[in-house]
């Protein structure tokens, strides 16, 4: 059934008993052209691009869980691309502008919220760094606009502007086209859209196994049986090292856990996301009135989806006193996700050594924003067996030539990006 | 002021010696200490005390605890204001100011009440189907819309004038809960010798025991409490912390909790206003309790239904009595004492039980006066701002009341064991999940290991404290006394998750009050997919409300379980987070509020740059000198005349935040030339050398200087930036990488204070102030090492030169850092000395071409920055073999350069990019970037380091420079990198 | 105060820490000596001074250690009562009870992001902190803070 | 989560800095070491599901890098010792 005004008030006509679920719940069938490890926001989305762009239907997605219960669901929900590094500004403002379309393309309202995005900085060599990267952007024909203090204040003014601050504000980088999304949303409107195109989304179905004949992927042994498939992908997060293994790759990644935190909902304070200079700190306040935000990495390899005391005494230290009026609004909840960090905090999508298996992997923080622009340039290699453009350099091979992406200049350690 | 009409003529823990005033909404009430606003208002008569979420629905005082979900009001003023606190646990002082929320122009008229008129349009997860055309209306009209329609409370953008302090605790066995269990617990693990922690939120010991009209060992249940815990507080090895919340429990036994220290005090001058704990405990007994559920039916929101346990507590813990015509409606026999109670608080008591008569076990404990109904439910109520009857099925009798209170059982509280992980499993008995923790870190006592019953839960305390103190190693010895307890009617509860769809409207009855989540809601997520209890709390948004559920899971996922024909056992459940209940930031933070956030580092100087006028910038937690304004002057004028200073006399400036580690030991050679990409081992006693880092993937990591002042001791200075990564880094290389090594090494960044000496007049100015020390080229040339004193004071002189001119760094112990800065300052003035910041430095530097942060981000490989020669290759060393690696060495690597405009006005700017071509954008577009940009007062014009596409080769190309944030473009020319003295002769004369 | 931290050559630690133990904790010709880390000890010396120090430990220690004099770098604060442990145990995570942290003991901790050596030198109850120096007024702003609540 | 210490004892998180797995030697063999033997070294982790050995460096108290066996699925930890003499250094 389409989605729209008309539909609610005719079904509330009949008391809303006449909706549809939103996607099926099919057996496994014995084979598919496609399987796709992975029921999250990505995999999801590699489903329905591989059907929208490429006419492939005959693709089975394999959930371990319910789906949608990995970071799809536990993230920020903040969509942006004002990245560093050209390769990845490319990538995610395509992603970025597929965003702008996504509800109309679904028919699913994601709710995206272009509010703007605002990196605040503190000393002068910050704002270079920031000016740097801003025109980084620009000249990628991404939007960036650099504000001084006061046209920070003006945009957020519950930052701490006070001749107290431990870190005066100096300016801001605002990507006025930033904002967020209804994170669960983006994974229910891709199965819904994709299972509208003829795509099996089969949850409770975790693999358990690859089956490779002669350097070539046959399918997968999963916990309901063998499926066979002519081209297997890769597309689970937290957990790439593990199911990488399965197929015998080695992976450059670490798994470690981001926690997120919400507060009780309170009457709009804060219009844009912020992220500030002097901490691992962004916050956004959702529609629904929560404060929603991130803290730095818990910074040890985890598979465990809850995170430590320690971070939370420092993100409940830089939420006070980064927006002193945060001191009396409480903490609600606060729980991890586990990010597949890479070494140089950039993603991996790319072919294996095995033919028809392909992988895509290695999001670091940046798993939710990449959703759409991961799913089309992954169903692109998937369907093309030659990488897109877009991600032709988020590679394996970079690792030994040395052409890594290292947004951060840290070097390879996966905790400090 | 209005008289309390609800107030009983006796009974209640409260002080009726003394009355108190507070406001609500602005109309002035009385109380009594010991109140919550909760009982207060209901005293006077005021069940309406706020608005729901999504529909504005009118609600009332709903339970008399943390898991309040309606009665949600905003206390205080300005900086003080505090949204979204529950009425149930404000502890009432004179004055206090509270307000209703969520609701415009008022609380008893709120326009957006409309939203329950709209409520068939609004079923869950509407707005994901609609609000999509036209596309600009969704950002333009519909989301303000909804924004400002959400949110409950409104934050004051004002900082916080209260104080937070943070704790820690370190215990054996940690009691979570004074109830019953808690108490017993806590008074067998003390006995036996055990640091005992006993944690509870309410102000008074007891747990519910201070709601109950029941005696223990011939005492109201309350005042034995008080004993036991008064008993509790003489013993040295126990901590009795009450009003605290114990909010999260983390990996290893650490547990964090807040305690209200000041908030029900009138005034407070001394005292935080929350302190929070982290406590480390080697054992938890969860005895925290229950939380009655509520029972699901039509009008089940309505102001003056709330649940029987609080019912019961308002009457014996406050004495109010809530309403005089009560309908109790229970599926368990807990509910009758409520009905008694209420009876004997001289209440017209109609009991209606959804079980059949039989099933009763405590229809004897009822009076005469209270009429009960067997086998019927609630299926309508009258009434929208307050209960005004109510209509049975299938009976269909009509019955006026002013009061309703429901029971549906109770819910233990497992958070704590479930915030680590584990799940609960559902326990037939009781209907409820319980949990068993594997292991002996923890165990559960009483009613939030489901035992309804007072002796036993007496007897369980008493078995966990003991057991709990085995666990932490203590003797436990004799028997323990149990004390004696009246008997309870058993809780023979019969599950009732939602009164049939037959008896009442599904749209109407609510699970989850706050979120205005219904049964119809809940039938629309199972309809459309989203069976899983993930994905109807998701997409229904039931248990995402400040209570966080903890009235609402248990029967949301028994209707699941019903609509999905399976028991609830494998419908499963959703997991608990942190927080047990919502905390306050600033309690969390503790003291790091503010300026207080960060410690603050200051060099030995520091009081000197301060007392002359200097502008100070952040370097990490460093305040270092930036520049030095004179009257009149603006940060270019004072930086120009620095640096002009510096270049044709002489200047100082203060360098002490440099990283400043010192090497022992025979091998100390052999790990330097290992850690750097050039060698140490050979160089000459009193000397120094510029030496680089790299990370082990070959890019650059730092820089700094080695000297070698024995023939086994070295003194190296890294970054200020770096200091402790690069010591970090060390201690691991020589840890793990090379133990063979005989070095030994420490930081002493602190233990001294630098200064650069620098300008033609630099000689000379030393030359007078140090003693002991020839500085005549000849004895000590450029790159040379020596000891010296000044004024009697040690000081260490090195020859080497970051600006470009003749320079020396002065190296004191910090101790006489400020004397021997002052005495070079005194020596200098004949000169003109003067004191320059870092911006003069970043100038001079830039000048010479020394590379620093800007260009060494982590990205640059040596041979990027024209230090490939330094590169020994006949050693090991940390990231040669990946140094060498294609990508690194290849073509289009971003190299050095130095940068000067064409037209000598132009000004251009760190950040800015290199371009070939103006007008295009594009992955490939930029050929680099600027890195460092000055403006030189030697040359008069604008000079900047960049790293730039195969850069070396370029020398002599014009590029554009652009900034389109600034809209800036420059004709640039590409020159090499070192403009000030390419040969280096300044520095050696 | 004068400060020493020595630390222990290549295979010599278990010789040194011999030389040394006995030393621990005792005020023996002026020094306070405390385990700080394996093969490594710090020393206060509250009358002698740094060259003085450097004699007596060369003289107990030769070729067994290297010696890196901290006077300068440190500063060191003494808190003393009852609430002593209170207050500290506002900014650390360290257990003062006397069990986990007996008299003549030392530790190296953070105290509200501030690298701190805590000792216990003449008994319980009583705690000298030594922090680097660039730290000092921060740390004495924090703990004026936290005995608020005892004055 | 809290680490032991084998010098200063129990400690919280925040006084230590993880320093990865702990599995990986740096390649000995210097000029014959291949290419990718180093990308391995440098890049390539198991990143296991359980068990875990794992640096962690005492840098909040003892300065000492120690070698940590802990669970990445539980956080418990079931060994730390101190990695100097581990490798061969002599500690005490």
């Amino acid at each position: 059934m389409r989605y729209s005004l008309g539909a609610i008030i005719r079904n509330a006509a009949t008391g809303h008993k006449h909706w549809p679920r939103q996607w099926r719940e099919p057996e496994p069938k014995k084979a598919y052209d496609i399987v796709l490890v992975g029921g999250g926001g990505h995999g999801l989305a590699t489903a329905y691009y591989l059907a929208r762009n490429h006419g492939l239907t005959n693709i089975a997605v394999l959930e371990k869980g319910y789906l949608g219960n990995g970071n799809i669901g536990r993230n920020t929900t903040i969509v942006r691309s004002n990245y560093l590094c050209p390769q990845n500004i490319q990538f995610y403002e395509h992603s970025l502008k597929l965003w702008e379309g996504l509800s109309q393309d679904l028919n699913y309202n994601v709710m995206l919220s272009q509010r703007g995005a605002l990196v605040v900085f503190h000393t002068p060599a910050q704002r270079d760094a920031a000016v740097r990267r801003g025109n980084s952007l620009r000249l990628n024909g991404v939007d960036a606009v650099l504000l001084d203090r006061a046209g920070v204040k003006k945009l957020a003014p519950a930052i701490d502007y006070s001749p107290t601050a431990r870190f005066p504000v100096l300016g801001g980088m605002l990507q006025p086209r930033g904002g967020s999304v209804r994170h669960d949303a983006v994974a229910w409107g891709f199965a819904r859209a994709a299972d509208a195109r003829g795509i099996d989304i089969i949850q409770n179905c975790e693999v358990t196994g690859f089956r490779i004949e002669k350097g070539r992927v046959r399918g997968v042994e999963t916990s309901r049986g063998s499926i066979m498939a002519k081209k297997v992908g890769i597309v689970v997060a937290g957990r790439s090292s593990l199911v990488g293994k399965m197929a015998g790759l080695r992976l450059p990644i670490e798994s470690h856990v981001l926690q997120c935190f919400v507060t009780e909902a309170v009457k709009p304070v804060l219009d844009t996301v912020v992220s500030f200079g002097a901490a691992h700190f962004s916050i956004v306040q959702s529609d629904k009135g929560g404060l929603v935000f991130n803290g730095d990495l818990d910074g040890y390899n985890s598979y465990a989806q809850r995170g430590n005391l320690a971070v939370v005494e420092n993100v409940a230290a830089s939420a006070a006193s980064f927006m002193p009026c945060m001191s009396r609004l409480r903490l609600l909840r606060h729980w991890g996700g586990i990010n597949d960090m890479t070494m140089d905090g950039s993603p991996i999508i790319t072919k294996t050594p095995v033919k028809g298996l392909f992988f895509n992997g290695g999001w670091c923080y940046g798993g939710f924003k990449a959703t759409p622009a991961s799913g089309w340039t992954f169903a692109y290699l998937i369907a093309n067996a030659e990488p897109h453009s877009l991600a032709s350099s988020f590679s394996l091979s970079r690792f030994e030539t040395g052409l890594v992406i290292n947004e951060s200049g840290t070097g390879p350690l996966p905790g400090t990006h | 002021m209005s008289r309390q009409s609800n107030r009983l003529p006796e009974g209640g823990l409260i002080d009726r010696a003394r009355s108190i005033s507070f406001t609500f909404d602005g109309r002035e009430f009385d109380a009594h200490p010991g109140d919550t606003l909760a009982s207060a208002l209901l005293a006077n008569g005021v069940h309406l005390t706020g608005r729901s979420f999504k529909y504005h629905r009118p609600r009332g005082i709903y339970s008399a605890g943390p898991e309040e979900p309606n009665a949600l009001v905003t206390l205080g003023k300005g900086g003080r204001t505090e949204p979204n606190t529950p009425a149930t646990m404000v502890e009432v002082y004179d004055g206090l100011d509270a307000r209703s929320q969520n609701r415009w122009p008022s609380l008893k008229f709120d326009l957006l009440a409309v939203n329950s008129l709209l409520k068939p349009f609004f079923p869950a997860g509407f707005y994901y189907k609609t609000f999509m055309w036209p596309r600009s209306f969704w950002y333009r009209l519909y989301e303000p819309m909804i924004r400002r329609a959400a949110g409950l409370g409104t934050l004051a953008n004002e900082s916080d004038p209260d104080r937070y302090e943070k704790a820690h605790a370190h215990c054996d066995v940690l009691v979570v809960g004074a109830g019953p269990a808690g108490l017993m617990a806590a008074r067998e693990a003390a006995r036996a010798g055990a640091k005992v922690l006993l944690a509870d939120d309410q102000p008074l010991p007891g747990g519910h025991l201070t709601g109950e009209n029941i005696d223990i060992d011939g005492k109201p249940g309350a005042a034995w409490a008080g004993g036991i815990a008064d008993e509790l507080k003489e013993m040295e090895n126990v901590r009795v912390l009450t009003r605290t919340c114990l909010y999260g429990r983390y990996d290893g036994m650490t547990f964090g909790a807040v305690e209200r220290v000041g908030d029900h005090l009138a005034s407070n001058s001394t005292l935080p206003r929350q302190r929070s704990w982290i406590i480390q405990a080697k054992h938890l007994i969860n005895a925290a309790g229950a939380i009655e559920r509520p029972l699901v039916f039509a009008g089940n929101d309505r102001p003056g239904v709330m649940l029987a346990g609080a019912a019961r507590a308002y009457v014996n813990r406050y004495g109010v009595l809530p309403g005089r015509n009560a309908v109790v409606f229970t599926n368990n026999d807990d509910a009758y004492r409520t009905a008694c109670d209420l009876a004997a608080a001289g209440a017209n008591v109609t009991l209606v039980d959804s079980r059949s008569a039989d099933k009763s076990r405590s229809r004897a404990i009822l009076p005469e006066s209270v009429e009960t109904q067997f086998g019927q439910c609630i299926s309508k109520v009258k009434g929208r701002s307050h209960v005004r009857g109510l209509t049975l099925a299938p009976s269909g009798i009509e019955i006026a009341c002013n009061l309703i209170c429901v029971s549906g059982g109770w819910t233990p509280s497992i958070h704590l064991l479930s915030h680590i992980g584990h799940r609960p499993e559902w326990h037939e008995a009781t209907s409820s999940f319980v949990m068993r923790e594997p292991g002996d870190e923890a165990c559960t006592a009483g009613g939030a290991a489901a035992t309804f019953d007072l002796g036993r839960t007496l007897r369980e305390g008493v078995a966990a404290g003991r057991a709990a103190a085995k666990a932490c190693g203590c003797r436990v010895s004799g028997k323990a006394g149990i004390p004696k307890a009246d008997a309870l009617p058993d809780y023979a509860i019969e599950p009732l998750w939602r009164v049939p769809a037959a008896m009442t409207k599904a749209q109407e009855s609510f699970v989850d009050f706050q979120n205005d989540v219904t049964v119809a809601d809940l039938e629309l997520a199972q309809r459309e997919g989203f069976g899983h209890a993930e994905h109807a709390k998701r997409y229904t948004t039931l248990g995402m409300a400040t209570d966080q559920g903890k009235l609402a899971n248990v029967n949301a996922l028994g209707i699941l379980a019903d609509l999905q024909g399976r028991p609830i056992a494998e419908t499963g459940t959703t997991t608990f987070r942190p927080l047990t209940s919502p905390v306050a930031f600033g309690a969390i933070a503790g003291q790091e509020r503010g300026s207080a956030y960060r410690p603050v580092r200051h060099s030995a100087m520091h009081s000197w740059h301060e007392n002359n006028g200097a502008v100070f910038t952040q370097a990490g937690l460093w305040l270092r000198a930036y520049y030095y304004p004179r009257e009149g002057e603006d940060f270019s004028a004072a930086v120009k005349r620095e640096v002009l200073a510096v270049r044709s006399s002489v200047g100082m400036v203060d360098v002490s935040t440099l990283g400043k580690i010192e090497l022992k030991g025979p091998d100390a050679g052999t790990f330097l030339d290992r850690l750097y990409i050039n060698s140490f081992s050979k160089m000459k006693v009193n000397r120094a050398r510029y030496g680089v880092m790299l990370r082990e993937d070959g890019m650059v990591f730092d820089d700094g200087t080695v000297s070698r002042l024995g023939d086994e001791h070295y003194f190296i200075t890294v970054t200020t930036a770096n200091a402790s990564g690069v010591m970090q880094h060390m201690e691991f290389c020589h840890q793990v990488h090379w133990p063979e090594l005989d070095v030994q090494f420490c930081t002493v960044s602190e233990a001294w204070s630098a200064m650069a000496v620098a300008g033609p007049n630099a000689r000379d100015v030393l030359a007078s102030a140090v003693e002991g020390l020839d500085l005549s080229n000849d004895a000590f040339p450029f790159m040379a090492v020596g000891e010296g004193t000044i004024r009697g004071v040690p000081v260490w002189v090195f020859r080497i030169s970051f600006s470009g001119e003749l320079a020396y760094e002065v190296y004191t112990p910090a101790g006489f850092g400020l004397g021997v800065w002052q005495t070079i300052m005194e020596a200098g003035k004949p000169l003109g000395i003067t004191a320059y910041g870092t911006e003069a430095m970043t100038v001079m530097r830039t000048e010479k071409g020394h590379v620093a942060g800007p260009e060494l981000d982590g990205r640059t490989t040596a041979a990027d920055l024209g230090l490939g020669r330094m590169m020994s290759l006949k050693k090991d060393f940390i990231g040669r073999w990946m140094a060498g690696r294609s990508g690194l060495e290849g073509a289009g690597r971003l190299q050095l350069v130095g940068l000067k405009p064409v037209g000598k006005s132009e000004t251009f700017r760190m950040g800015a990019h290199l371009v070939n071509d103006l007008g295009v954008t594009g992955v490939d577009v930029s050929q680099g970037h600027v890195t460092t940009c000055v403006y030189s007062p030697v040359y008069g014009h604008y000079i900047g380091l960049a790293v730039l596409k195969n850069g070396r080769g370029r020398s002599g190309e014009t590029l554009h420079v652009v900034s389109p944030l600034h809209n800036e473009v420059v004709e640039v020319e590409v020159v090499d990198p070192v403009f000030v003295d390419p040969g280096g002769e300044k520095m050696r004369v | 105060m004068t400060q020493f931290q020595v630390i222990a050559r290549k295979g010599k630690s278990i010789a040194f820490g011999r030389k040394l133990a006995p030393l621990e904790g005792v005020e023996a010709d002026g020094l306070f000596i405390c385990a700080s880390g394996p093969g490594e000890y710090w020393v206060f010396a509250e009358k002698l001074c740094a060259c003085d120090v450097e004699t007596v430990l060369g003289k107990e220690l030769g070729e067994t250690a290297s010696l890196f004099d901290q006077s300068h770098g440190r500063i060191v604060l003494r808190i003393e009562g009852p609430c002593a442990a209170d207050v500290l145990a506002k900014g650390t995570a360290l257990d003062f009870h006397p069990t986990a942290f007996p008299a003549q003991g030392a530790a190296h901790t953070v105290i509200e992001h501030i690298p701190a050596l805590v000792a216990q030198r003449t008994g319980l109850g009583c705690y000298d902190i030594s922090v680097s120096r660039s730290y000092g007024l921060s740390f004495i702003t924090w703990l004026t803070e936290a005995g608020r609540e005892f004055n | 989560m809290r680490i032991t210490c084998p010098w200063c004892g129990p400690r919280p998180l925040s006084e230590f800095t993880y320093g990865g797995d702990a599995g990986k030697t740096r390649p000995k063999k210097l000029d014959k070491a291949s290419p990718d033997e180093w990308a391995d070294y440098v890049y390539l982790r198991e990143n296991p599901a359980g068990r875990h050995v794992e640096y962690w460096h005492h840098s909040g108290g003892c300065r000492s890098w120690l070698v940590v066996t802990r669970d990445t699925l539980s956080h418990e930890i079931s060994k730390t010792v101190l990695a100097y003499p581990l490798a061969g250094g002599a500690g005490s």
